[in-house]
């Protein structure tokens, strides 16, 4: 019942999708909003709207206050040091980006290589191949094991001298497993090497303490976490941070401006070019007021109880149906580092086909590459089929889900 | 049969149909008994690249008239690939080049043809149309001959 | 009585500022939303709310064609030839940066210059000073007259074989003017040069044609012209355009994907890496709208005929207070090309104590350097103070502008 | 006097202002008032850049107690300074450590201190915390003299 009043705060969940009720289970896509969010984001548009950051009146004061009150706001949520820690991007890739770009112009160079783990989306792979190619470096991956867990027994020979950062996925979006990070991390750092962490699904998922992961790096996008879209975070330490060159520029991100040379200022605002998207970050404050609730207050309790049972529910239920590989599950069926995103391919039955008729019935998943080719060749699949779950998806909208499924392979088969 | 008669048989027997589900499964079964294309014309140059799924879709000529074989990976997209065949094989490329395809949107499968689902139907009919053209155009000094995609393009 | 009007399409103005009616005159710096935008962007974050590209599900449909359908009204309103010509951004910043760095990275060499007019705004002049720094080319300024008309007689002699890119600003945010853009892309064009026109006052103060313009680049931002925060776009000729390396990389921009290697997709899919900020995005739709409204539609007459008395009345009545500089005029007193941007210095008044007086007074204006440092420095001063006026401000807010100025004048002297 | 209690009597004093227009005012002129900084100590060294207006802050020791001279482009910037003086000169490190300057609050300026107004005045205080703590901690074996802001920030 817990789970009902959270759903109520979320509108579009009330909504209908081709006259049935909508089942949203593509979260691991972008979240719903709850009602804060959009209040906080109407209000702004309406009114509390100004450029942020130099105004010398009241709106703009107001305005400035609320997008730095974020800054705290997602410095207190990830456990981050200082609120310099926190540079505001437009999404885990624009973040990515900045690192791939400023990191390695600083500390790549020709021969070295960046260590990338196998589950990697797009977005943290290919900003490093790029980068790698710039200067003549590498990129290596770390492999998976066939359940979707990192390999690590490759990691002691991977992580040589030559590689000067590590990509790695906290949760992935398809494989749906807490990744052992701080382990990886502990291990590269007493190589004097930094990890940067794709926290896109995580920061969701699980609760995350950046010092206590003691990530260099940590990325996330707010749309994904009840916030706006256009919005992104990036956790640096600040030595990284301040020995990195400037990303965009252009301006109040700059210290003294001629034409003939340009300063920049100090961390953060460096790597903030340009008018931020002040109206969308300022959602940050809503949204992770909730994501704390979640992750740890008063909603933490029913979340991880629904959560729980649907993870063991679809655990125990997707392999029986015939032909159906279900990837990223701990061994022995320990459903202890798996979230409720489930990527399955099913013989015979074509991903796109499946959605499709799920979609008649309601019900939204995700199909393709997920943006994660390799990870699609790995397993040897050029598609899956993907249910995504979030805080305010219940057990019965699982069973629905396992009914409809039946269904399409029924009628596909 | 021309190419509005078609369309309009088709509309004509998807009338029958009550929901979703019958309609479904009849374009299931269609793409069951799709000819499989010759998996000598499955090639990259008959290869339309549509991220959700992929379509293969080859073309003949024969008496001034366009006949076309084709597949894909997803068995809806191929029930809809054999509409799209029944209306166009033995038709003129000018007839081709004329048709407005009105009856996807009249039988309910409009979506299926957006360019969001990125399925490949839309690149399809947008090759069959590209064959259409270039034989139009060229139908007076060539012989009859298979071409493949790439020569449909020029 | 028709200003009044669309004063009402604009909820923020009926707001208050230290219990004052709010007169906001920093539109340069941020536009007010019209309710239909701010609609929208309810109706999203409420409901119509999925991520963008290859879901196979109606309510991603949805988005997706608002999305694209956001592109065809961009381009319609600019007049590109063709969809593919609109890149979305986050910012006019994002998309010069976007230009800076990738258009550079192909074309720009070691002894290679860039020209930038003297009026830029730093988001469009430190991008060019760091693309240039990166390959050893140089970064040349086109001066600036008097009266803050670019000096086209130091064209001919600047414009030489070494341009690898004209960066131009179409109207200055400080300054106010219409640049003879047409003239200057003619003229660079003669010799094969490219240019790109930051667009982010021209847009919204002028009636933009690329096609006339004829200009390989137009950079705008969406929140000055009525659209959400965090939104922006980038106009380029397909052939720069495909020319051109990607800049992030990630999600949905890519062909494909391996752990070895890389390719891309076509424009303009291969300049958005990430999710998008979709929803402000699409608000580009509404916000267009109205723009095309007062641009060339219903409301361009009565628009026009304030604004041109906004311009004759503050051009003659500024100068009269005692030890004013206005920065910013055509010759002989000319307003044709004078849109309402009214940037002055006044002898013995600081900036910032004129705008905390106005402030009180329920006046937003801006002060400071405006991100155009060297542009003060051209005229020797540290600081302005500007009012910017939009489509919705009236006459009578001009003369309640010039009146509290008086008063602050008399205050501080 | 003690800090509190100058505090009180500002707060005092400015009760008796019935609207912002004379607060300014009075700010205005005791701005026009400021001694100005020895041009010798308008030094970059003495700077504190506020994007808005510029800060120059110099300060001395003598018997123990911190004595400071400032100056800003602003003039109501350099108003508030000059509560800001009256309010820290003559007191003990100590003191002017222990001090949360709540009359600012009090007599309705606030938004002059906050971070987001950008006028040097919240780096000055923060200045002025950095001298007095450097004193504080140094009094002890250091004669007087005057610092510079590099000395205070040790
Ligand atoms: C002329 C000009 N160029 C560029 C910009 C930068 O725009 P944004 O901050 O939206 O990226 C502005 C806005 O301040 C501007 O007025
Ligand atoms: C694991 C992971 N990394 C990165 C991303 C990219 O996030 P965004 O598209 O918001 O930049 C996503 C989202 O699709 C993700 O799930």
């Amino acid at each position: 019942m817990k789970i009902e009043e959270i759903r109520k705060m979320f509108p579009a969940l009330q909504g209908m999708m081709n006259g049935k009720p909508l089942v949203y289970l593509d979260n691991s896509a972008t979240s719903q909003k709850p009602r804060e969010v959009i209040d906080l984001i109407d209000k702004m548009n309406g009114g509390m709207n100004a450029n942020v950051h130099r105004s010398v009146y009241k709106l703009g004061d107001d305005v400035t206050e609320l997008f730095e009150k974020a800054r705290d706001t997602v410095a207190k949520f990830i456990n981050a040091p200082e609120r310099e820690n926190i540079i505001f991007t437009y999404g885990t890739t624009s973040s990515i980006n900045l690192v791939a770009s400023c990191y390695c112009a600083r500390f790549l160079e020709h021969g070295d290589s960046i260590l990338v783990t196998g589950d990697a989306h797009h977005s943290n792979l290919v900003p490093w191949q790029l980068a790698a190619e710039r200067v003549g470096a590498s990129v290596k991956i770390l492999p998976l094991k066939e359940n979707g867990e990192w390999d690590m027994a490759y990691l002691g020979n991977l992580l040589d001298k030559s590689v000067k950062i590590v990509a790695a996925t906290h949760i992935s979006n398809v494989l749906g497993l807490v990744n052992p990070v701080k382990k990886l991390t502990e291990l590269a750092h007493s190589l004097g090497i930094p990890v940067l962490v794709d926290g896109a699904q995580g920061v969701v998922h699980s609760k995350v303490d950046v010092r206590d992961l003691d990530c260099d790096f940590y990325a996330f996008s707010g749309h994904k976490i009840y916030a706006a879209t256009g919005t992104g975070v990036l956790y640096g330490k600040k030595k990284w941070l301040e020995e990195m060159p400037p990303y965009m520029s252009g301006g109040e991100m700059i210290d003294k401006v001629t034409y003939a040379h340009t300063t920049f200022a100090g961390i953060p605002l460096k790597f903030e070019a340009g008018t931020p998207n002040f109206t969308g970050t300022a959602s940050f404050i809503p949204a992770l007021d909730f994501a704390a609730r979640v992750s740890s207050g008063d909603l933490k309790e029913p979340v991880e109880k629904e959560t729980g049972e649907i993870v063991k529910y679809l655990s125990t239920e997707l392999p029986k149906i015939d032909g159906l590989r279900l990837y990223g599950l701990h061994e022995k069926g320990n459903t202890e580092n798996k979230v409720p995103v489930f990527s399955v391919s099913i013989e015979g039955c074509f991903p796109s086909d499946i959605a499709q008729i799920l979609d008649k019935l309601g019900i939204a998943v995700r199909t393709g590459h997920m943006c994660a080719e390799p990870l699609m060749n790995r397993f040897g699949v050029t598609s899956m089929v993907r249910a995504s779950f979030a805080c305010y998806n219940t057990l019965q909208e699982a069973k629905f889900y396992l009914e409809c499924l039946n269904k399409a392979v029924r009628m596909l088969r | 049969m021309k190419i509005q008669d078609i369309e309009n048989e088709i509309v004509e027997e998807f009338s029958a149909f009550t929901d979703w589900m019958d309609k479904y499964e009849y374009l299931i079964d269609l793409g069951k008994n799709l000819p499989i294309i010759d998996n000598g014309y499955k090639t990259d140059g008959n290869l339309i690249n549509g991220c959700q799924s992929r379509v293969w879709l080859s073309c003949t000529i024969s008496d001034g008239k366009l006949y076309f074989s084709a597949d894909s990976d997803a068995i809806i997209t191929k029930g809809i690939i054999s509409l799209l065949i029944r209306v166009f094989n033995g038709q003129s490329p000018e007839d081709i080049l004329k048709s407005d395809l009105g009856f996807i949107d009249k039988i309910g499968l409009k979506e299926n043809l957006s360019p969001t689902r990125a399925n490949g139907l839309l690149s399809m009919i947008k090759q069959i149309k590209l064959y259409a053209l270039a034989f139009s155009e060229k139908r007076r000094d060539i012989k009859e001959e298979k071409i493949n995609k790439k020569e449909g393009e020029k």
